[in-house]
């Protein structure tokens, strides 16, 4: 593995983890918070662990992103932190 | 004891358990990915227990959410298909069911985009058979389970979302999943069920060896692999379950 | 300064799980909205699993996939070449809890939206109030 | 077929789950007697247990056929084999006792409730069974996912009460993997055993304080333990009464057994007690968690919100009996657990009952109901007479267990919280009483039902009396035969270095 694109990926993945809970938006929450999980099935796949990544890749990334989707859909898009 | 070092090779945590799986999965139960031997056979035990946890959340969702009565004042809308007039009949009235030409459509109905649907259509066989590929190449790479069963969840949720939620549930019904998702736990629990059956200790797969007619190696094989199509179809079903409570707020008619 | 310069890289993926615990932490105890506390509950996970894959690493190791080799014959597999697949076949099971939770926490905040209309903590608690 | 009790007696709840769901598709009144000979088979085989445990002091079961550290085990001694009978009599005795209420709240998701219960009742069973720490993570999330919905479905504000509970919960399950991640960090092993023969060597590592205080603090969470509690009053509130009957006996208690089994088993006594100084400000913690739970049940003006906090104090009961850490302490510790759980069970089934025939339970709807529920009464003031610790009732002996391990520890803050703690409950029970029994019924909300002699008799069904009855004389029972059950199971369950 190289540990200079591990440490940028990691960095990404903080990133969108803090803008995840930032941002003014619930929509956009989910969809960042899908970017987050990306990037971490991706250091995780840097790290050798290819089945915890494929996992996170479809779980956290696909399904629970089209989750919260659903929830915001349901109720509203609008926070106020 | 310090702090082991990052990727340190001689961390407890490699040295001791670890290196029995690695270096005896092969002749234990001849499956090459180490994840998939431990986590069906070895701890298979826990690997049940998280099916059942992903079936108590399908419960817990349907318990929480599911409306099982219409309110009386409910409305819904009929399009006429060939001249898209719409009607909207109050009150829990239907339509005649011998009324072809109208089709039930949502509140926020808008017309189909045509690129989603047939992109839709032309991509979802694919992730299908790469969803039954992988929970059939479990043993070989990447894959198993979890992994194929929530890609053919996605597969069906991609449906729902192209077409409309109530296209995908009258071809993936609420009964059909409910019977999907416990047909699959209960494939494991029932595997494992046999096995003491057959004499030996709850989930000792080397026992199906009589009456799978194989060497008890290769018993263990097949074993993990029944265990990971219940996996399969249960998460699955549990994924469809879950977008369709949510989507719906437990209605189960109109949805994203 | 060099020495904590050292632990800091060497060590950088717990330095990581850390940061991003506490950003899970802080949106489930700060902040008001329901859906970003689901949120910050899943990265919180997601930063324990993290974790975990990063106990599993061993340098110079591949994945944990027994290959065959070309020539058909078996190698001798040792346990150093292998990255330890123990916390990988964990973080799986914690994965499927995590989305487990997920679910169970979005239906409840569904219903609680029907109930009172609004996601914001603070709104709920003045028209729990008012009652 | 005994061999596979430690199997049979999770996986046949588990495996009743998926025809109990079936059979709320297609007959609903099949459900309960699923769920009932379900939990019957696991009580049953519970006993079975607990006597192979009395002859061979210990059982255990390698699930796949591998040995412990590479698979997954259960080990049953002396410590889980009656715990784990309590908690299969109790969820049984709820099952059968809340029959009729939860046909009258739930009656179209008869068929979920009854899934739920069961697999809520396998994750406890479970927990209680196992000897595999990561595999404790597993039953603790079902155990908590099942109780979130349970508590979800009930009234009020009861969606919001149990997200704050899933937030706070998954904080807590959380701490507890983080902690098992050191202690597979430090110790590469995930079987309980294993971990304790391993320890020993590394006691001096920072790695395993830091998972011992992280383990600690999830537990801590999940139990409710004072500074945070906070999820638990509304939870418990708001939570339908058949659910709550069966959830706050199990939960807390359950965790407290954990804690115990941690610091007996898996860091040695030697390390909890020994090397780490802080013991004493764990029983300080506890003192306040006492105090604490039973001035705030005082303010409350509702049976379940009162209730929910003398839980909260109950809980700084076990928690210092274990942190003094000696015998006696540890004996009454382990008693409360038992004592406890069927009290808690005795006085929110009285709750349920109530709630079952009146619209609410806050005080003032309490008015009369002696002459009205005359036998639900009856069965509280059992219980009542439990918590407060009077004898022949089992609380009256665990408490005089927790206070002679308190003056043997020379901890006299402890001794008097109890006391004070028991002054208490006299004080909130004796009002109730009072209200129940000597203030007239003008409440207008009872579907009032005179019966030949003219008197206004309305106790619950049959079918949820007789269990509570079973319940409220199992009290005076347990607590008539605690010299048998200490002198025969607990003091063996307690290692012998601890004097």
């Amino acid at each position: 593995m190289i540990w200079q694109l591990d440490l940028v990926i990691l960095t990404f993945v903080i990133f969108c983890g803090i803008g995840a809970i930032t941002i003014k938006d619930l929509l956009g929450a989910a969809i960042l918070f899908g970017a987050y999980s990306f990037m971490m099935s991706l250091l995780w796949a840097i790290m050798g662990a290819v089945d915890v990544s494929f996992t996170e890749a479809s779980v956290g990334a696909g399904v629970s992103s089209i989750l919260f989707v659903a929830a915001v859909f349901r109720t509203t898009r609008r926070t106020k932190d | 004891m310090a702090f082991p070092g990052w990727g340190d090779p001689l961390s407890p945590a490699s040295t001791h358990v670890s290196p029995y799986y690695i270096e005896n999965t092969i002749e234990d139960t001849s499956v090459p990915n180490i994840v998939t031997a431990v986590l069906a056979d070895y701890r298979g035990y826990d690997t049940m227990f998280e099916t059942a946890v992903i079936f108590s959340a399908g419960i817990a969702c349907l318990f929480l959410l599911r409306r099982m009565k219409r309110k009386k004042t409910d409305f819904r809308h009929y399009r006429h298909m060939a001249t898209g007039i719409t009607l909207r009949i109050e009150q829990g009235g239907k339509i005649h069911p011998t009324a072809k030409e109208f089709e039930r459509i949502d509140g926020l109905w808008v017309p189909h985009d045509l690129i989603i649907r047939t992109t839709g259509r032309f991509i979802i066989p694919f992730i299908q058979i790469f969803a039954l590929y992988v929970i059939a190449h479990g043993h070989y790479s990447p894959g198993g389970g979890f992994q194929g069963g929530v890609i053919l969840g996605a597969s069906f949720i991609l449906f729902a979302i192209s077409n409309d939620l109530r296209s995908a549930l009258n071809r993936m019904g609420e009964r059909l999943t409910a019977f999907f998702y416990t047909a699959g736990v209960s494939l494991y629990a029932g595997t494992g069920a046999l096995c003491i059956l057959l004499g030996a200790n709850f989930l000792d797969y080397s026992a199906l060896a009589t009456i799978l007619l194989v060497d008890p190696v290769t018993a263990r094989s097949y074993g993990i692999l029944i265990v990971e199509i219940g996996v399969g179809i249960a998460v699955m079903a549990v994924m469809v379950i879950l977008y369709y409570n949510l989507v719906s707020a437990g209605k189960f008619d109109e949805g994203l | 300064m060099v020495d904590l310069l050292t632990i800091i890289i060497s060590k950088y993926n717990y330095w990581g799980y850390i940061v991003l615990m506490m950003v899970g932490l802080y949106a489930m105890i700060v902040k008001k909205n329901l859906v970003k506390k689901i949120i910050g509950m899943s990265i919180f996970q997601t930063a324990i699993i993290f974790f975990y894959v990063s106990i599993g690493m061993k340098k110079n190791a591949t994945i944990p996939i027994i290959s065959h080799g070309h020539d058909g014959g078996e190698r001798a597999v040792h346990a150093v070449d292998f990255i330890n697949p123990l916390p990988h076949v964990l973080m799986l099971t914690a994965i499927v809890v995590s989305v487990a939770t997920l679910g169970v926490a979005l239906a409840l905040a569904i219903k609680v939206y029907r109930q009172y209309n609004s996601l914001e903590e603070d709104v709920i608690d003045s028209l729990i109030k008012e009652k | 077929m005994s061999r596979h009790f430690p199997a049979l007696i999770i996986v046949i709840p588990l495996i009743s789950a998926f025809f109990i769901f079936a059979a709320g598709g297609l007959k609903k009144t099949y459900c309960f007697y699923i769920a009932a000979a379900a939990l019957a088979i696991s009580l049953f085989s519970s006993i079975g247990l607990l006597l192979q445990v009395l002859q061979n002091k210990v059982v255990v079961y390698h699930f796949g056929g591998w040995a412990p550290p590479w698979g997954i085990a259960y080990r049953i001694d002396y410590l889980n084999g009656i715990v784990l009978v309590a908690v299969a009599a109790i969820s049984f005795l709820n099952l059968v006792a809340t029959k009729k209420s939860v046909e009258k709240d739930f009656t179209e998701k008869i068929g979920l409730f009854y899934t739920l219960y069961v697999l809520f009742v396998t994750g406890i069973l479970g927990i209680v069974v196992t000897g595999d720490a990561f595999n404790l993570y597993v039953l603790l999330e079902i155990a908590s996912l099942t109780g979130y919905a349970l508590i979800g479905m009930g009234t009020e504000h009861a969606p919001l009460a149990s997200l704050n509970y899933v937030f706070m919960g998954t904080i807590g399950a959380s701490f507890y993997l983080l902690g098992i991640g050191y202690l597979y960090l430090a110790t590469g092993s995930l079987n309980m055993l294993d971990i304790a023969s391993i320890l020993p060597n590394i006691f001096q590592s920072n790695v395993v304080l830091l998972a011992f205080v992280i383990c600690l603090t999830g537990l801590f969470i999940k139990m409710a333990l004072f500074p945070m509690h906070a999820w638990l009053p509304n939870a418990y509130t708001y939570s339908p009464s058949p659910a709550i009957s069966l959830i706050a006996p199990l939960t807390t208690k359950v965790m407290v057994y954990v804690m115990i089994r941690f610091l007996l088993t898996v860091f040695t006594p030697s390390f909890s007690y020994g090397s780490m100084a802080v013991s004493t400000s764990f029983v300080w913690l506890a003192v306040i968690a006492i105090v604490v739970g039973s001035i705030l049940a005082l303010s409350q003006k509702s049976l379940k919100r009162m209730l929910s906090y003398i839980v909260i104090a109950e809980i700084g009961y076990m928690v210092g009996g274990v942190w003094l850490g000696n015998r006696a302490g540890l004996t009454g510790a382990i008693l409360h657990i038992i004592n406890d759980a069927a009290m808690t069970l005795c006085v929110f089934l009285v709750a349920g009952n109530i709630l079952y025939r009146l619209s609410g339970d806050s005080f003032d709807n309490l008015k009369g109901l002696f002459r009205k529920m005359p036998f639900s009464m009856g069965a509280f003031v059992v219980g009542a007479l439990s918590i407060i610790g009077v004898p022949p009732t089992g609380g009256f002996f665990s408490k005089w267990y927790l206070i002679s391990g308190g003056i043997a520890a020379g901890h006299y803050g402890f001794v008097i919280a109890l006391l004070f703690s028991s002054l208490v409950n006299v004080v909130l029970f004796f009002r109730i009483f009072e209200i129940a029994y000597f203030e007239p019924s003008d409440c207008p909300h009872i579907s009032d039902r005179m019966d030949e002699e003219g008197k206004i008799f309305n106790d619950a069904p049959l079918g949820m009396l007789v269990p509570l009855m079973i319940v409220a004389v199992g009290l005076i029972v347990l607590g008539i035969f605690t010299d048998t059950i200490v002198t025969k199971v607990i003091q063996f369950a307690i290692p012998g270095e601890i004097s």
